[in-house]
């Protein structure tokens, strides 16, 4: 076989390196053709591959006797009895909302969606983790809105509550925003599932959705390159989304597939009809033969190769039955939609695409689907200093409160999330005014909890910690208000794969995270990673954020984020492992600090477990975990005009700083019936200490002396300095 | 001096404001065969002649009121009202 | 146990709740497809719920008011048959001139959603019967265009006849007299911005809203 | 055969969008002293003149396309394009 050497330009176009040009002629016998060249790029290309991460990804924990599907779907699952599943998954859309905000934040929220009513599950919630540069940076503030609304109208349109959220702010994320998606579904009793697996020579390959146009053309092998000055030049393949099409979409979908009329189903994602058809065959072990030139077009001057690559939104792939078709057509109809026969699947093994009855390829699916690269790349893992805390010599708590909430970091998210639609559907019992999200399910009546975790902050303190952090952090959010946490998605944000320093920020991530779920028994069911997020070489702060599901047996009674009443037990619970000033000092400009950077993992998990149990407690009343600020700060967030007095501060509180320094980890609790409580914690071997009491209109410390704080200007602070 | 902007959703781009209204008026038994819905925006500029607003106007359209991943715009030639 | 229509166009999201809602408090939801005609005598009372009919191209509501079914709600009203409007379905009705007045884009330009309260203003229609005049409730709204405007008379004809449902006591979108929602002269119609099926239980943070639908 | 159709607000008090992108454009370093905000709608009807053409769409207008309330309409008297 005589391979020539490729011009390099053509490697360049496709974004295809010489090693992997002669994996793709020893796998093939031959040199790729023209289309063979753009399929290459697309699958084998970073987002489609996974060829950096997938032997990484392995390590996850990722099964106990609850999850039906944690590998090789579009979105994993879990069953959480009594006949009722979900599934859920997180996905980025960082590359396209740099370019172009509104329809990039939009077609992710889109994106997501699909993966998850692809599998036969109703869409029920929506979570979004934002990532943005300092509000001073060029273009931010209108990169915030564009994103914000493309959420906004995206979600809101499809009836899909958003009810929580995160939103970080760094200057790490100055020139490489993240914008990352979470979507959950459910299945209520006889809800089938659906996979993408093509099956059955003679069965019809069918199109729905939107035509086909120019969108997003190269839009997977963009989202695995780097930025550069010229990203603004790669405006035209930004993909448009239509969220009226995506709720038909879901309505007409879901109706077929509860009517059994598909035999597979797939959304066309990254890369679009490229790698749906591809997958599809390739895990059902079934050749397809697919007609381009029937495909619906919006525009009729794309060629072949367009078709494949074009990322055009709200475009689903089914498999069925000939004699099923006309039912499935009758379907669509019904909802507005076209139902398109593409082709067809044969008992061969190969994909074979023609285009106005030539054959244009005639190739094996798993070639580019299961032979893609995978590569263990080099890593280094870095190792973090700065040990001990740092004095700050705070004068005022007052001011230091006023400088928080009013900061970038500290300030509430309203202005962002007021905009999302958080209760349609009318099952949403805490929205993003909460720590969680909750709604609930409409057959069981329990309640089903969503956190968000990753905080950047202390990822940039160390990477083990912040990523142990990452999933330890919103199962105790769900703790604390008496939820199981369930399960995680995770996506994972870094730099260069390239980098070994990057690539060992990403290997400490993955094993962290995994010890962590591994030990709180929450498997990884489905996930995201989006490498080169970075610019002129910048990385990102290495960014592996999470969302988890948990359960509680009782949608009523659910403690409380805030203070209502007087007269009401204050107490602060804790389990300290290590102690940092992180987010003040970044606050004040200067590197993080903490006293030590290890964690006893097995008796965090364990100590999370026994917050549960006291959540549910009859006497608990409110809760909440103190968050990156200490515990005053996160007491300010909680009062309503019902305050705070203070009467007697821990015992770890030797000067004005510790009430600003974070310790892993701390719960408050508004408590009725004080002496159960306590009886409670004292059963469950937890340390804590009570504060003070509940009172209207004050918020007193007695700290030596007795000192007053005008709160309301505080939550004033709180929730006005965000706004745009 | 009034001038006004035409803005569209370019040739190749999802139009689905249009496609529906027009799906809707073909239900109600008008007949078009395509409906392109955009902006239109007047504004009003300080200039000494025509070409001078357009100038400012185009300005202000690259600048921000139009998005030229997804629109075209086309500023009109003579004074509006 | 009284039958209640409830009208879903392509974009409507806010069906499912509006059902739960009126079996919650013991009535019979039904479905009703917006290019279909239906029988008005086998109702008792028909909803538009709320949502983004025809994705709100041209205007809110604008596409859902020409759709087929509209006849049939139009013959309802004729009838004297109960309609409530929530969110989209006040606009859908605004646009269909069976209530006077068009919701316009909030002040804000953004889209909002809080819960709100609001007083009520007008108990003279079987929708809101089971309220006191001046009662403040809570319920959320969640829209992007809710900003109530009206004509000088038609805005009199309402104030005069004593036709405004309800009032924000913190107008969120800059609605003209603070009206949350309004009337028909008729009071058969009655249609408002927020949701109260959003608000139907403790659990959802309020059950003020039940009230809309009690008399089912 | 395509003729445009311009669809304005019918008096200030309804074009908060105007006002707004006014502002910002003021804020931006451009002059402008007012701006409104309306669509341009592009039907392609049968026609064999144009009056007839805006015959048909004149019917649109009326029946759906505006909303007299808040609109005012103005249908091109040349073919778009
Ligand atoms: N992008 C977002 N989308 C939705 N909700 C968000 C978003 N960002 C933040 N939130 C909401 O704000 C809350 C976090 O607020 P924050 O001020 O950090 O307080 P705390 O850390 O005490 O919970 C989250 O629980 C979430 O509900
Ligand atoms: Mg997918």
């Amino acid at each position: 076989m005589a391979i020539r050497k490729p011009n390099s330009e053509k490697l360049k176009k496709y974004r295809l390196n010489e090693q992997e040009y002669g994996e793709i002629c020893k796998l093939l016998k031959r040199e790729p053709n023209d289309i063979e060249w753009a399929l290459f790029s697309a699958l084998w290309s970073e987002h489609c591959s996974y060829k950096s991460s997938k032997i990484h990804l392995k390590k996850f924990y990722n099964k106990n006797p609850r999850v039906l599907i944690s590998e090789g779907e579009n979105s994993g699952i879990i069953d959480l009895g009594q006949d009722e599943k979900i599934s859920f998954k997180m996905e980025s859309h960082n590359h396209p909302s740099f370019i172009e905000p509104y329809q990039g934040a939009a077609t992710g929220v889109g994106g997501i969606l699909r993966d998850i009513f692809t599998m036969g599950a109703r869409p029920i919630m929506l979570a979004n983790y934002l990532c943005f540069g300092e509000m001073g940076a060029t273009k931010m503030k209108s990169l915030v809105q564009g994103v914000v609304s493309g959420i906004s109208s995206y979600g809101n349109c499809v009836g899909v509550p958003t009810v929580t959220g995160a939103t970080e702010l760094h200057s790490s994320y100055d020139k490489n925003i993240l914008v990352n998606a979470l979507a959950l579904g459910v299945f209520y009793p006889g809800d089938p599932i659906a996979l993408s697996k093509a099956q059955g020579g003679k069965n019809l390959v069918v199109y729905v959705g939107a035509k086909t146009g120019r969108d997003g053309i190269h839009g997977a092998s963009m989202a695995s390159q780097s930025f550069d000055e010229n990203s603004e030049s790669s405006r035209p393949t930004v993909q448009i989304g239509d969220p009226f099409f995506e709720k038909l979409l879901i309505e007409s979908c879901l109706e077929v597939i509860c009517q059994n009329l598909v035999v597979a189903i797939q959304d066309m994602g990254a890369a679009g009809l490229t790698s749906s058809s591809f997958e599809m065959s390739s895990k059902g072990g079934v050749g397809l033969k697919l007609h381009l030139d029937q495909v619906p077009l919006r525009d009729s001057t794309l060629t072949p190769e367009d078709i494949l690559l074009s990322e055009s939104q709200e475009r689903m792939l089914l498999i069925c039955d000939p004699q099923k078709l006309k039912a499935i057509q009758n379907v669509f109809q019904k909802w507005s939609l076209d139902a398109t026969v593409i082709g067809e699947v044969t008992e061969t093994k190969d994909v074979e695409l023609y285009w106005r009855g030539d054959l244009l390829t005639k190739i094996n699916p798993d070639i580019l689907v299961e032979n893609a690269p995978r590569y263990e790349r080099p890593f280094k893992e870095k190792k973090s200093q700065n040990l001990g805390l740092i004095n700050f010599n705070i004068f005022s708590l007052q001011e230091t409160l006023e400088d928080i909430l009013k900061s970038d970091q500290g300030t509430s998210r309203k202005w962002i999330y007021q905009q999302y639609d958080q209760r349609v559907g009318g099952q949403t019992a805490r929205n993003c005014d909460h720590t969680i999200g909750v709604v609930c399910l409409e057959h069981s009546k329990r309640a089903l909890g969503l956190a968000l975790g990753c905080r950047p902050y202390l990822m940039r303190m160390d990477t083990r910690i912040g990523a142990l952090d990452s999933v330890f952090y919103p199962a105790l959010n769900l703790s604390v208000k008496g939820f199981t946490p369930l399960a995680v998605t995770d996506c994972l944000n870094f730099g260069s794969p390239e980098n070994p320093e990057t690539m060992g920020d990403f290997v400490a991530s993955v094993e962290s995270m995994s010890e962590a779920c591994r030990l709180l028994d929450t498997p990884v069911i489905s996930g995201n990673v989006s490498f080169y997020n970075q610019t002129l070489d910048q990385d990102i702060t290495p960014t592996p954020a999470t969302g988890v599901v948990g359960i509680r047996e009782n949608i009523k009674n659910i403690p409380e984020d805030f203070i209502l009443k007087e007269n009401l037990g204050i107490y602060l619970v804790y389990h300290h492992e290590l102690t940092t000033g992180g987010a003040l000092e970044e606050l004040y400009k200067k590197s993080i600090h903490a006293n030590k950077l290890k964690m006893d993992t097995n008796r965090v998990a364990n100590w999370i477990q026994k917050i549960q149990n006291v959540s549910n407690h009859e006497s608990v009343l409110g809760s909440k975990t103190v968050g990156k600020f200490g515990f005053l700060t996160t007491l300010i967030k909680m009062t309503t005009e019902v305050g705070v007095v203070i009467e007697k501060l821990p015992d770890f509180i030797k000067s004005q700083d510790d009430l600003f320094l974070e310790r892993l980890y701390e719960v408050l609790y508004i408590v009725r019936n004080e002496k159960t409580f306590e009886e409670e914690l004292y059963k469950n071997e937890i340390q804590f200490v009570r504060l003070g009491y509940s009172k209207k209109d004050t918020f007193e410390i007695f700290n030596n002396k007795l000192e007053k704080l005008d709160f309301k200007k505080l939550k004033e602070i709180y929730k006005e300095s965000f706004n745009l | 001096m009034k001038i006004g902007l035409k803005i569209l959703p370019r040739k190749e781009v999802l139009d689905s404001q249009g496609r529906t209204v027009q799906n809707s008026l073909n239900e109600n038994g008008f007949r078009v065969s395509h409906c392109t819905i955009g902006k239109y925006i007047v504004l009003d500029v300080d200039a000494q002649n025509i070409n001078e607003a357009r100038e400012k106007i185009q300005k202000m359209a690259e600048f921000i009121l139009y998005n030229p991943l997804i629109e075209t715009y086309e500023i009109e030639n003579q004074t509006y009202g | 146990m009284k039958k209640v229509g409830i009208v879903r166009f392509l974009g409507t999201n806010c069906d499912k709740d509006v059902a739960l809602a009126v079996e919650s408090v013991g009535g019979h939801a039904q479905y009703l497809w917006y290019q279909d005609q239906f029988d008005v005598k086998e109702y008792e009372a028909i909803v538009l719920p709320g949502g983004f009919s025809y994705g709100d191209y041209l205007r809110t509501g604008a596409l859902a008011a020409i759709a087929p079914i509209m006849k049939s709600v139009w013959e309802a009203n004729q009838k004297g048959i109960p309609i409530l409007g929530i969110c989209n379905g006040f606009q859908i009705l605004c646009e269909a001139k069976m209530l006077p007045g068009v919701l316009m884009r909030n002040q804000k330009q953004r889209f909002i959603d809080e819960l709100e309260e609001l007083q009520i203003e007008s108990t003279k229609s079987v929708w809101i019967s089971n309220y006191q005049s001046k009662q403040k409730i809570k319920i959320p709204i969640a829209h992007g265009e809710g900003r109530y405007y009206a004509e000088e008379d038609d805005l009199k004809a309402l104030q005069d006849q004593d036709l405004i449902v309800a009032t924000y006591l913190d107008n969120p979108n800059g609605s003209v007299y603070d009206i949350a929602g309004i009337m028909n002269t008729q009071k058969n119609i009655v249609a408002l911005m927020p949701h109260p099926e959003r608000a139907m239980s403790d659990w959802m943070g309020s059950q003020d809203g039940r009230g809309f639908f009690q008399w089912l």
